[in-house]
């Protein structure tokens, strides 16, 4: 019997197994939080979720359209401020980041500011860093789920808007960013990436289902590494897939893009 | 300790906590009666040209009521504190309210997209930007709240939103570690909408708080809107439910529905068609033009904004929605 | 007619009289918190308490034996941390602090840590500064209310726990100290002091009724100097004792002192 | 923004915020059942030798129980944050449990007098001792919370506090203000006595909080000891009462008057005429020794040592003075 799934499905039963149990997840709204949320109803009902507007620990009902929204905080175990949230990150406590951007490096590097023209005039303005940089520099393991595409994926970043390896080696510890935090790994519709532990390269470690590694090179503006074993990513399951379409996302908000 | 690198972004506000304290010092203690509306609110304690900040997170708890109040007053040449804001700085920019932002968060709606009216108005040159980070902003409000002109944090580092910050990176001189140093933001004025306020500026704050505790001490002028007035007895009461004191507090104002088109935990939850009709409106300038025309230059109030997108029948249904009382029996 | 009245009283009436309406006060136990309650009842309603424990102008029901306990707080309109109450206070809220010690020198610097033999082997050892340093640094005027004791008022304080005018001149500036603050007044039994302008010492500006300059020189340490003119002191009202006696401090826990 | 002026004073605690990151990361975030007995909690969570901190202000909401229980158990050679100490103080001193101090306030009971006691205890010169104010201290919590090596303040300067203390002076690279750098304080363990907890650590505290909030966030491990346990469910029905979250925390100890003879706001009020009992018998070093014998080290547990004061009948006496019953009818 085969399955059949989305990319975006894919990405989130994917990701969602890294997130184990007992672990906490500083996270905002969309595929990340969906990633999340199937996590704690599946092997992980122990996650802890902090969201930056204050809240922690929530049971989230659906969606959230917003992370400072009444459903990021429902049955929360406590609600607080951006600060605390923050300063937990920055302490130590928080284990994994999900995060995006308009562009992302080799390095892991994340552009969410502008594309094009200059700073002060810009052609495509982005929000800006958001909490992305706060989590990016603070939270243990960064993690980035997108889709995999050469414009996305390149060289140099216009802007480097958070922190990923930066230029690679030692140079994140050495502009003073917490010791022992980093991109861990990238999660797109073609395959799983981690970095390379002394050069700090993108590398791909797992090919998703129907695709090769020339695709995902092909859709990369970069040269890839690749591990020297590199296996096939395991695709949704069947509770997975329930659970992601009846529970964690029933009106398609994320799952239907 | 020498400072290691400069940001070169344009810092917008002066840090020095003598000069804020001069100003604080001059300000009355007296707990007296500070309600009033919402315009005479706008009208004497917002300028032309100052610097101000919103309180709550993107489009929850935001003060819109206000903003829709400062494009109607035409309030011009501000800056602005970019800090999580998505609707609101979608008006703000409608009216072209600022021509300076410390940017946080901005022409985003979180997972409701990217608004065309503030991205267009970004991508003009006319507006001068320092980058930041939500952190950042938070914690440069933390340290006009605490009265020092600075903290020091771990964000930042290693990238261009430094590059095109304000702030300092030292060297640690207890453990050597490089920081980055985050001056102290003392907004001219800091709005922020609230469920409860007695009438001297006491007031109570549920569910998530983001920065406003510090916005509230950190900025020289108060303006607070709230979904309802209590006694000051009531505030009396339960002193452990105080979020913030009445001595910072310029003005008072009773607006119920204040966040509307937002969501207000445990009150009502955003509304999310009119929400998608700003988005749409705004990608043709003319039809926009009449859509603000008509949803805010023509309303004597907020309540006139609502009772034109459905009045208290639509304030019921997010009522509803927020409680997610549809739900009941479901779960 | 007479009225009649204790040391102790005296210092309590005459200090109340500073506290204009409006203000804001931040103090600890005893004389001093009789001084801002009797002030609340009599010209002063809306003189705001702060309480370094956390408390936020309470309507304090009888005098608290901590600043922490649950009559400093009572109907306050706030209760917090510490850190808030302090920061409130260096942030430039507060307009008084009324401080005490076991030594206050002609620069009202003021010793509470220890007297004789050295810092880690004391031979009377207090608490150190508690709130006062904080408080002596960040509010506006810091006033002193004391008994006027040759041992007490020094020449030099053995250990400067909180900062007055430190050496005089600009010495309490140029230490870093927030402009504008500083001591402002001292209320002893025999007197009331403020402090040159210039020199920044301490100088008699009224006199106590039943004392004369001599009586508060023999009892002081160093040479005070005199304001130009030196008036006598207003004595308590007969409003002011029965205030003081019947509601601030019925049980004499201060005034029977 | 080199180093001014450098306080002599020992740095009993390391403020490196990679070290405690890394300790951090480590401690179980699983919410799991943390109830225990509070001796149980003293035997696996504080060591001889380490530092650690109580909450609580003065002797309102002060973890007594705890105290009594590191007697009996003869902590010995420990650090200790001094911070608004009184009772507690006090007690530890009467144990010799700690051999170094951070200073901000200590050997005093505020009204009450000074302890004699505490005061020959530090006046042996065993203690080694390091000058602080009590807001110096709760900035040093408060950097440590954060994850940050130090926070700038402006108390200190000019005094010989700061020569005692381990702060360092520096000019603010902003506004050329001299600051005084506080070190971050991560204690080995804080032991912080509250209302209401869940099983799991989530904790209530009502009235004034002091420091406490920070002091869970600083210390590497977190003994709570509550009035009562409540579910948490009640937790998750209103979070924005919250103080702090169950990940902070190792242990759960049910102590009802976990707190006497010391105020619990909105439960209890102190037992005055026992705290003087104590100052009386600290005055002769022979009976000192008997009433600890007595009060201390002859009680099981706390409850014993309540039985022996009073036991039920004191603590409703206690209860009605809280809560101001006997001045019913007066006002």
């Amino acid at each position: 019997m085969t399955t059949t799934y989305n990319a975006m499905e894919l990405m989130i039963c994917v990701a969602s197994r890294e997130l184990e149990d007992g672990s906490t997840l500083a996270v905002g709204t969309g595929a990340p939080c969906a990633a999340a949320m199937l996590a704690q109803r599946l092997n992980s009902p122990n996650l802890s979720i902090l969201f930056e507007a204050g809240s922690v620990s929530p049971q989230l009902p659906e969606m959230p359209i917003s992370v400072g929204d009444s459903r990021a905080s429902h049955k929360a175990v406590m609600v607080s401020t951006m600060g605390a949230i923050m300063e937990t990150c920055q302490r130590g406590y928080v284990d994994y980041t999900f995060l995006g951007g308009a562009q992302i490096d080799m390095y892991g590097n994340l552009n969410s500011t502008f594309i094009g023209g200059t700073h002060q005039k810009p052609k495509v303005r982005f929000p800006g860093s958001g909490g992305a940089n706060d989590f990016g520099s603070f939270c243990w393991k960064m993690m980035v789920l997108t889709v995999q595409d050469a414009r996305r994926f390149v060289e140099k970043c216009e802007f480097i808007t958070t922190p990923g390896w930066l230029s690679g080696g030692n140079s994140r510890y050495e502009a003073g960013l917490p010791e022992g935090t980093g991109p861990y790994k990238v999660f797109t519709n073609m395959a799983v990436m981690d970095f390379e532990p002394e050069s700090r390269r993108m590398r791909i470690i797992s090919i998703n289902p129907g695709y090769s590694v020339k695709d995902v090179q092909d859709n990369c503006g970069f040269e890839l590494l690749k591990a020297p074993k590199i296996t096939e990513t395991l695709p949704p399951t069947e509770i997975e897939l329930k659970i992601l379409r009846e529970e964690v996302d029933p009106h398609r908000y994320v799952i239907g893009r | 300790m020498d400072i290691i690198r400069k940001g070169r972004g344009e810092l917008f506000t002066d840090p020095d906590p003598d000069h804020a304290r001069a100003f604080f010092q001059k300000k009355s203690r007296k707990m007296v009666n500070k309600s009033m509306t919402l315009a005479k609110a706008i009208e004497t304690f917002v300028h032309d040209g100052e610097y101000f900040a919103l309180g709550g997170f993107g489009a929850n708890r935001t003060p819109i009521a206000a903003c829709h109040e400062m494009l109607r007053q035409r309030r011009k040449n501000m800056g602005f504190c970019g800090h999580t804001s998505t609707h609101d700085f979608e008006i703000l920019c409608a009216g072209e309210v600022f021509d300076r932002v410390d940017a946080g968060y901005i022409v985003g709606l979180e997972a409701r997209g990217l608004s065309p009216c503030a991205r267009r108005y970004m991508q003009t040159g006319k507006v001068k930007v320092t980058e930041w980070t939500n952190y950042s902003i938070s914690a440069r409000l933390r340290a006009a709240a605490m009265g020092v002109p600075f903290i020091p944090t771990r964000n930042l580092l290693g990238t261009d939103t430094f590059e095109c910050s304000a702030a300092k990176i030292i060297e640690c001189p207890y453990t050597g570690k490089k920081l980055a140093l985050h001056p102290a933001l003392y907004p001219d004025v800091g709005i922020i909408h609230v469920h409860e306020s007695d009438v001297y500026g006491n007031v109570r704050v549920r569910g998530i708080l983001k920065s406003d505790n510090d916005l509230a001490r950190a900025s020289k002028r108060v303006i607070v809107t709230c979904e309802r007035l209590i006694t000051n007895e009531e505030i009396r009461r339960d002193p452990t439910e105080t979020t913030f004191p009445y001595f910072l507090v310029d003005a008072v104002c009773e607006v119920p529905y204040g966040g509307y088109p937002g969501t207000m935990a445990y009150e009502y939850f955003s509304d999310e068609e009119h929400l998608r009709e700003w988005l749409k409106a705004e990608e043709d300038p003319d039809v926009f033009k009449d859509f603000l025309q008509r949803n805010i230059y023509d309303c004597k109030d907020h309540h006139e904004y609502i009772n034109k997108n459905g009045g208290m029948e639509k304030m019921l249904q997010l009522r509803t929605i927020e409680h997610l009382l549809h739900k009941e029996g479901k779960r």
